[in-house]
């Protein structure tokens, strides 16, 4: 067992670095809080927008915080949203595009048009709708995310349902009359899982990326809580005086997102079968 | 011309290298025919693949050379090996559906085959390519080219693999099992063929069949592969008459003999020391209630009244598409506890017919009485207690087993979405299924990608056999077998029916395997039913002149071939 | 032949029945949600630096009819719809039809330019990725790929601008003059504002193109083309692309129909006036008839896009269009 | 020099033109160049004489009487008398939707003696008239105008000002040319102005660094010190406007003066001024009367100072040791109202009030806001005109206790009092008792606590001459001086 686990990571090397980057992720998550050497909220008007000193290692931002500090409880409002609206999206987008693809032709229909309409209805108004209705925070903005990627989820999933059901193992999965749940769960999704796995990935960075976007209607994580796309949002303001600032969380953002498109790639390798040997 | 040398081949798994062919070496020179025959998964299509340098990305050659012309074919990088295949050495593929472009029209891929190696434009391409249809006797060549490969029967796409790998005169022509969907007289022509470029260009062909038949007649000379190795090799003359390996022996042991009814078909055993020969195994379970199978008394299990079936297909991107009957007012009548032979040439709707009776479509017209019940027009819903009874094997087995599912998944599908037996139930029982048609338990864990044609084949009857269903539906279901696995699935399927009363439709270009197996026989043409009767009527005093031209093609030991004595 | 116009006539009749039905839940959808929103148009207008009084805002608000109930006001708004008269802009009756035929073609130009963009560079990005699986190659293709992804759209755009206009002074920072104008001034200003929305697009391309050629590059076909003796490129481009294309096509016509109205902060920063612009400026203004006006034509462009999307597809692999038919 | 294109990068595009509507600084820069009122703030912050060449008021402030100079309309059509009684009865008419239609609703009658003279009688003393008539939402336009365009918000505005309209791009940019006819001899100097709209500040920054446009206005804070490093640029800065908080005066702890001054000790300017404005701005302690404005003194101006043990004291009494929750309503669509709350959160914090932040695009804001649906919130705004009664808008309960710009439901009869004196009392050193009085009761209320006077700043290439950022509140109005504005 353990020397197999070496030979995985020495055979790929990346895929285990992404592990890693993700546990520590999901540790600093947890204990984010805890390790923050600085109080995140504390402002200090004589020291904004500095670049890395001794004190504030990554620097600060434009209200003197400590971006080290808030980037690192910033991770978790950050996983909860992106995480969560991924998979509020991939589950019931997913089980819509299935049935857009699979179901009765009146019923696809439906949800194919549905799914237009959705998609055509620009992501603002939706979240304005959900301003007016919700209170602002992690919940309703992972709701809100989760709702609008709904339809992108439907309509991957329902071409390349559209694609597997023509396959002849479709035709024999129905010989053997199989129920409906057992197609979409057993023949269907397995075989789909590529592109909705790829889709996951792209979604958790568009989530994190859009929650800053949809701030400034008021749907954002409510200051002063950060959240990383909250902190580049803001910080893209500050591109001049404080590069540091945009800079960290991008590239936290990004070598998280990697290291899920790494991990999401590899067990898209994993799921099909004709790979895994190699 | 072709010279392997000592090749070994083996399969990186999770537990290191698994070896699948070993210290393999054979020759064959212009113009000759080298027969390649072997137990079901020896190694026969992995030693061509690995010929074509095409081996899939988990094998490795672990020793040997390949010499086409004195050259390594294993040393050549991407760009000499591409100027080689295809002009110069040419494959047909053992799966022909899973081998064509599913979205490329079979006339593209043909015209893109000829004109990767020859400047000739388009128009000519197409001219050509139509010509070569018709030697490979495809009914509408037209229609064929406009076709995409899902809209064609499993015998033309297999003749458009190979007139694909015909079109350029290759100088080396490795035939996986060509002729597998093949009713003998297509078979015949398409062996003419091959054999025709055989004397044409001095093409070296490589035969790889478990037809032990077209072995005797166009072989020159034949490799015996068993589990890996090469036992024997020899010439076609020697190897019938004097085989030397035990295991040649006990294969030409095992052919089921035209006309020779045997209850039981004689299999390959092996001992403890390793030793194969060929035994007639007692049936498992002595007949008790021998009723008559065609007993006129007993109600049907399955009658079909006069079922339609068409497709609609365009003559042209954008016309009307006009109609093509594939099931033309066939009516057919099974008893319980009886197997029917379908025979026809391939693409008279032999397929077609079976797919509507399992209602994976709604016949145009026509009834599907079901013991006694008309299921032709029943809802999905309606339909589901009957799939329990209905079971089929496809003609394509690969691409009708789910490429994400293990075999024990696989199997155990009918079981679990029926709800029978415990988890621990079911797994005894695909152990028992495995081990009945032949294949090792280790197959369970494995993916279909993992196995060689004849063991997919043998996946997918253990599949349909999981159940016990009242009619299973075989079509061309034992075609990838070699003699001694078709004989031990045949044997099973005959003990099945006497235990579980079971009923086949056996749909089969192979005349003695059908005559073997059936009570009753059917033979289609051009979608109509053109004659119908008892097997032994048919087989001793065939009626319509297209059936006797049916078993006057059927390729024998003793026959000697035609034009042998040119090579 | 006959048969066959008619047919296809009775396909575009039902295809343009629903993309009317579409437009109509669009609509009342849109309407809805405006007058849910807190926000008040009159408030803006009126009081932009000021304090109205109470009389100059009922005066407004009766002038512009938000006096009236929501349902008349609805059905007021349709019924001119119907007729093609999409109202007047609340903030200057100006009419919402100019306004959005004018914004619309810069919009999809600059769309279709990022998208070309997109799929030129993800496209071949991704095939290069799925050819060398797991290989150094892949792991740096992908981690390009990932920072296209997770850096948003402004950051790079800024990047651009600083570098490309600010420092080297190649291209201008923003702005939009009319083709009929001055062409290559045009395409000019167009350069920037494409490129920053390509690159976040192309990262995604290329991800759906890697994992769906990696699926087709394993099929039994594969080896048979090579058996021919094709070449590697064109069995990568001509077979395994097309098979693999339905996964890409469907990202890419997805992330076009986005940018319909999700060029918002690209047309921002470039000063490019497309219909994003202008309709979070009357998403903002609760500017009800061009936030109205503004959606129907996305959503329009929308539906065009998704049928030829699955005319695509149809296309793209006949058993689809088998199942069509 | 003579001549020339301008490029002026403005904030935003203005909704409309309407010349009675004050529909933000872009649209009011724009008619500045396209419209001259009777008088008009100059690039002093005094009071001009513009259409007009003289006016007198009577002593009891009840009747203004204007001598019209000479001047055409961009017609051709000479300034007439009846011009100035159509334009202004434009505004105060029933129907109307002019902005100030309440404060010039005090005009009751007017007569035109001959075609050069006006005479406005009001129905009560009203001193601050004649600033209401200097704001850009009351240009004179001809009559005929009216006649023909008067509800058509589209029309092609005409005016009398030194440029005429010349086209708009809708989304892109406004164009203006130079008018010959101008009353002012030698002026303008340009040929023609382009206004371009640049929404995004970041953008229009840009704009200026890469010589696209000549001026912008509205630098943001951040990129204020990159410009005026910037050889080839120059920062034109005032202050002016300010920022603050209003109060809900029912919501329980706000309802006490004690609470509100509370949040005025508590709250260290410093901390608003770095954080949101980049350190571009100058404390308030006291009342947001710009120094050289009547009621403006020097003693009162740091009447509060930054002190938490004062706070705490204050809070103590009013029964909130322990502080207590409130909403704090800003917006997050603009940076620096998000960025106060921010900071405004962060500092009351220490004195255990918690401002849970609201914050909804500025088109929710304002209705919230106009609704009363908040405990407190962030402003940031301007007084209208250079005469205290600009303070009337702010403090005056009166009928409207619900307004933009007031604390909600605050009405103080002593303040009330003060003000509607103040608004009719002619002599100016009696007023300016008067104005004392209110600072001393306001202060004592403290119904806003104001934050900072915030820079607002112009940014210009260094070869613009001529184009001034004219101080205190005046500074919205500051595109009128592109009628001296040259290009070198
Ligand atoms: N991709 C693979 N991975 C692992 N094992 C494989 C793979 N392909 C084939 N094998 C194994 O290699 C052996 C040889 O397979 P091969 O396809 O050469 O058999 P074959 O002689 O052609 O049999 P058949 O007559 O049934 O087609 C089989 O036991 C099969 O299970
Ligand atoms: N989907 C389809 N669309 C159009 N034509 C089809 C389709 N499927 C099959 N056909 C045509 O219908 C006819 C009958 O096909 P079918 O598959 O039933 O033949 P078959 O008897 O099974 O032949 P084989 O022995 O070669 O498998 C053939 O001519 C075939 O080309
Ligand atoms: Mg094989
Ligand atoms: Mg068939």
């Amino acid at each position: 067992m353990t020397s197999r686990t070496l030979g995985v990571a020495r055979s790929q090397p990346a895929f285990v670095a992404s592990l890693a980057v993700l546990a520590i992720v999901l540790l600093m998550a947890i204990f984010g809080g805890w390790l923050a050497p600085h109080d995140p909220f504390m402002l200090n008007p004589q020291a904004v927008n500095q670049s890395s000193s001794a004190s504030h290692w990554l620097g600060t931002d434009e209200f003197g915080r400590d971006l080290l500090s808030r980037l690192l409880i910033g991770i978790r409002p950050t996983l909860m949203v992106a995480l969560g609206a991924t998979v509020i999206a991939a589950v019931f987008g997913s089980l819509l595009g299935i049935a857009g693809a699979y179901g009765r032709s009146w019923l696809s229909f439906l949800i194919m048009r549905a799914v237009d309409i959705m998609l055509s209805f620009p992501p603002i108004l939706l979240a304005l709708l959900a301003v007016g209705f919700w209170e602002s925070g992690v919940l309703s903005l992972t709701v809100v995310i989760g709702v609008l990627y709904i339809p992108h989820f439907a309509r991957v999933a329902h071409s390349a349902t559209l694609q597997v059901a023509r396959q002849e193992f479709m035709e024999a999965e129905h010989a053997m009359g199989a129920s409906v749940r057992r197609v979409v769960f057993t023949a269907i999704l397995p075989n789909i899982l590529s592109p909705l796995v790829v889709q996951a990935t792209l979604t958790v960075a568009a989530a994190i990326l859009l929650e800053s976007g949809l701030s400034f209607l008021g749907l954002g994580i409510v200051p002063p809580e950060p959240s990383w796309g909250q902190m580049i949002g803001t910080a893209r303001g500050y591109l001049g005086q404080n590069p540091m600032y945009v800079i960290w969380p991008s590239l936290l953002l990004a070598l998280t997102v990697l290291a899920i498109n790494v991990v999401g790639d590899r067990l898209r390798d994993i799921l099909d079968p004709r790979l895994r040997e190699e | 011309m072709l010279e392997v040398r000592n090749l070994s081949i083996a399969f990186k798994t999770r537990d290191g290298l698994k070896s699948a062919v070993r210290n393999i070496d054979f020759t064959i020179g212009p113009g000759e025919i080298l027969g390649l025959v072997g137990e079901s998964g020896s190694g026969k299509t992995i030693t061509s693949l690995a010929v074509m340098g095409l081996l899939p990305p988990n094998a490795v050659v672990t020793s040997g050379e390949v010499l086409v012309d004195g050259i390594d074919m294993l040393q050549l990088g991407p760009v000499e090996l591409r100027k080689l295949r295809g002009r110069h050495i040419a494959m047909i593929f053992q799966d022909p559906m899973a081998s064509l472009d599913p979205i490329f029209t079979c006339g593209d891929q043909i015209i893109e085959a000829i004109r990767l190696h020859e400047t000739v434009g388009k128009a000519q391409a197409r001219q050509k390519a139509i010509e070569l249809l018709e030697k490979v006797r495809i009914p509408d060549p037209e229609r064929a080219m406009r076709a995409y490969p899902h809209e064609l029967s499993g015998g033309q796409c297999q003749r458009i693999m190979i007139a694909m790998a015909v079109a350029c005169k290759p100088r080396i022509i490795i035939a996986d099992e060509p002729t597998t969907a093949l009713d003998v007289t297509v078979q015949k022509q398409v062996l003419d063929l091959l054999r025709g470029l055989n004397e044409e260009v001095g093409a070296a062909i490589l035969l790889i069949t478990h037809d032990l038949g077209v072995i005797y007649e166009v072989a020159d000379r034949v490799v015996v592969m068993y589990s890996g190795d090469r036992i024997e090799e020899a010439t076609t003359a020697d190897l019938f008459n004097n085989p030397k390996s035990s295991y040649a022996k006990a294969l030409i042991d095992s052919m089921p003999t035209p006309g020779g009814q045997h209850d039981r078909l004689p299999v390959i055993e092996r001992d403890a020391l390793g030793n194969v020969f060929s035994v007639r195994p007692e049936p498992r379970i002595r007949s008790s209630n021998v009723a008559a199978a065609s007993d006129a008394n007993v109600a049907p299990l399955l009658e079909i009244r006069d079922l339609v079936k068409s497709y609609w297909i365009k003559p042209a991107p954008l016309a009307v598409p006009v109609e093509m009957r594939a099931v033309d007012r066939v009516s057919l009548s099974i008893a319980p506890r009886s197997t029917l032979g379908l025979v026809g040439e391939s693409g008279c709707g032999k397929s077609t017919l079976s797919r509507a009776v399992m209602r994976l479509y709604r016949p145009d017209a026509g009834e599907i009485l079901f013991k006694g019940r008309d299921i032709a027009r029943l809802s999905e819903g309606e339909m589901r207690p009957f799939r329990r009874e209905l079971a089929m094997v496809f003609q394509n087995p690969y691409g009708s087993l789910n490429p994400r599912q293990t075999v024990a998944e696989l199997v155990e599908a009918p079981l679990v979405i029926f709800g029978e037996g415990t988890a621990s139930v079911r797994r005894r029982r695909v152990a028992g299924l495995l081990d009945a048609v032949g294949l090792p338990a280790a197959a369970a864990a494995k993916y279909p990608h993992e196995f060689s044609g004849g063991q997919r084949q043998r996946i997918a009857i253990a599949r349909a056999l999981a159940l016990n269903p009242s009619l299973v539906i075989c079509d061309e279901a034992v075609s990838a077998l070699d003699v001694s696995v078709q004989a031990q699935v045949l044997n099973l399927l005959k003990d099945l029916q006497v235990e579980f009363d079971l009923t086949y439709l056996f749909i089969s270009h192979d005349l003695s395997v059908v005559e073997h197996i059936s009570d009753t026989v059917a033979v289609m043409q051009k979608g109509r039913i053109v004659e119908y009767g008892s097997a032994k009527a048919i087989f001793a005093n065939p009626k319509e002149a297209y059936t006797r031209m049916l078993l006057d093609a059927v390729p024998t030991i003793g026959s000697d071939r035609v034009g042998k004595g040119v090579a | 032949m006959n048969a066959s116009i008619a047919g296809a006539l009775l396909l575009v009749g039902r295809k343009l029945l629903t993309a009317f039905i579409q437009l109509l839940v669009i609509a009342t959808l849109i309407f809805s949600v405006m007058y849910i929103m807190p926000g008040d148009p009159v408030l803006l207008l009126l009081g932009a630096d000021s304090n109205p009084s109470p009389e100059a805002v009922a005066s407004m608000r009766s002038q512009l009819g938000l006096d009236q109930p929501v349902m008349s006001q609805y059905f007021v708004w349709l019924w001119k719809a119907l007729h093609l008269d999409f109202g007047t802009s609340l903030a200057n009756g100006y009419p919402v039809s100019r306004y959005v035929l004018s914004n619309l073609p810069r919009t999809l130009e600059l769309a279709f330019a990022a998208i070309i963009i997109a799929t030129l560079i993800g496209v071949p990005l991704g095939i290069a990725a799925a050819l060398k699986r797991g290989s150094l190659r892949d792991t740096i293709l992908t981690s390009v790929a990932t920072i296209g992804i997770s850096v948003p759209v402004y950051i790079l755009g800024t990047m651009l601008v600083l570098f490309f206009s600010l420092k080297l002074g190649w291209l201008p920072a923003s702005g939009y003059t009319d083709i009929s104008r001055n062409a290559f001034e045009h395409f000019r200003k167009l350069t920037l504002p494409a490129l920053a929305l390509g690159f976040g697009l192309a990262a995604s391309i290329a991800r759906m193109t890697r994992s769906s050629m990696l699926e087709i590059l394993g099929r039994d076909f594969v080896r048979a083309l090579r058996a021919k003796g094709m070449s590697e490129r064109r069995i990568i481009w001509q077979h395994v692309l097309r098979n693999a294309a339905i996964p890409i096509v469907t990202i890419i016509g997805l992330q076009l129909g986005n940018l319909m109205g999700g060029t918002v902060l690209v047309e921002a920063m470039f000063n490019w006036p497309g219909l994003s612009t202008l309709l979070v400026g009357a998403v903002s203004a609760r500017n009800y008839p061009l936030v109205q006006g503004a959606m129907l034509a996305i959503a329009a462009l929308f539906i065009c896009i998704n049928l030829l999307v699955e005319l695509l597809y149809s296309l793209l692999d006949p058993r689809i269009r088998r199942k069509r038919t | 020099a003579e001549g020339g294109t301008l490029y002026f990068g403005l904030s935003g595009e203005p909704a409309t033109l309407d010349s009675t509507i004050n529909a933000g600084t872009p649209a009011r820069t724009i008619r500045l160049a396209i419209h001259r009122g009777l008088v008009n703030y100059g690039a002093d912050g005094k009071l001009s004489q513009e259409l007009a060449q003289s006016y007198e008021v009577s002593t009891d402030a009840l009747t203004y009487t204007f001598r019209l100079r000479d001047a055409k309309f961009h017609d051709g059509s000479p300034v007439t008398a009846q011009d100035v009684k159509a334009s202004i009865e434009r505004i105060t008419a029933a129907d109307s939707k002019a902005t100030y239609r309440n404060e010039l609703g005090v005009i009751k009658a007017i007569d035109t003696p001959d075609a050069k003279t006006v005479k406005l009688t009001l129905s009560k003393p009203f001193v601050p008239l004649i600033h209401y008539l200097a704001l850009p939402e009351s240009a004179i336009v001809p009559a005929a105008w009216i006649r023909d365009h008067g509800k058509d918000p589209n029309a092609t505005p005409i005016g009398a000002g030194p440029f005429k309209f010349s086209t708009w791009e809708r989304g892109r940019e406004l164009t203006v040319e130079k008018f010959d006819g101008y009353y002012k001899q030698g002026k303008p100097h340009l040929n023609d102005v382009h206004y371009v709209f640049y929404a995004d500040e970041n953008t229009r920054v840009n704009a200026l660094k890469s010589s696209d446009v000549d001026i912008i206005d509205y630098v943001p804070w951040k990129d204020a010190a990159s410009i005026e490093v910037d050889s080839n640029l120059k920062l034109a800065s005032t202050t002016g406007p300010f920022m603050m908080l209003q109060f809900n005066t029912k919501f329980e702890p706000f309802s006490k003066p004690e609470v509100r001054q509370a949040v005025s000790y508590a709250i260290d300017r410093a901390t608003v001024i770095n954080t949101a404005f980049n350190g571009r701005g100058t404390p308030i302690y006291g009342i947001a009367i710009p120094e050289g404005y009547m009621g403006y003194s020097k003693e009162k101006a740091n009447y509060f100072s930054y002190d938490i043990a004062k706070a705490k004291a204050l809070l103590a009494k009013a029964g909130y040791p322990n502080g207590f929750e409130a909403r704090l309503l800003s917006t997050a669509q603009y940076g620096f109202h998000n960025n106060t709350a921010i900071a405004v959160q962060a500092e009351l914090a220490k004195i255990g009030i918690k401002a849970k932040l609201d914050l909804p695009d500025w088109s929710g804001r304002i209705a919230k806001n106009n609704a009363g649906d908040y405990d407190f919130l962030v402003a940031g705004t301007a007084g209208d005109i250079a005469d205290p009664d600009w303070l009337s808008n702010f403090f005056y309960g009166g009928q409207q206790l619900v307004r933009l710009n007031n604390s909600a439901y605050f009405n103080d009869p002593v303040i009330n009092d003060l003000l509607d004196k103040g608004r009719v009392t002619l002599d100016t050193a009696e007023r300016g008792k008067i104005y004392g009085q209110f600072v001393d009761r306001a202060l004592e209320q403290s119904p806003f606590v104001y934050l900072m006077w915030r820079d607002q700043s112009f940014g210009l290439r260094k070869n613009v001459k001529g184009f001034t950022n004219i101080p205190g509140f005046l500074t919205f109005q500051s595109g009128i001086t592109v009628e001296d504005t040259e290009m070198e």
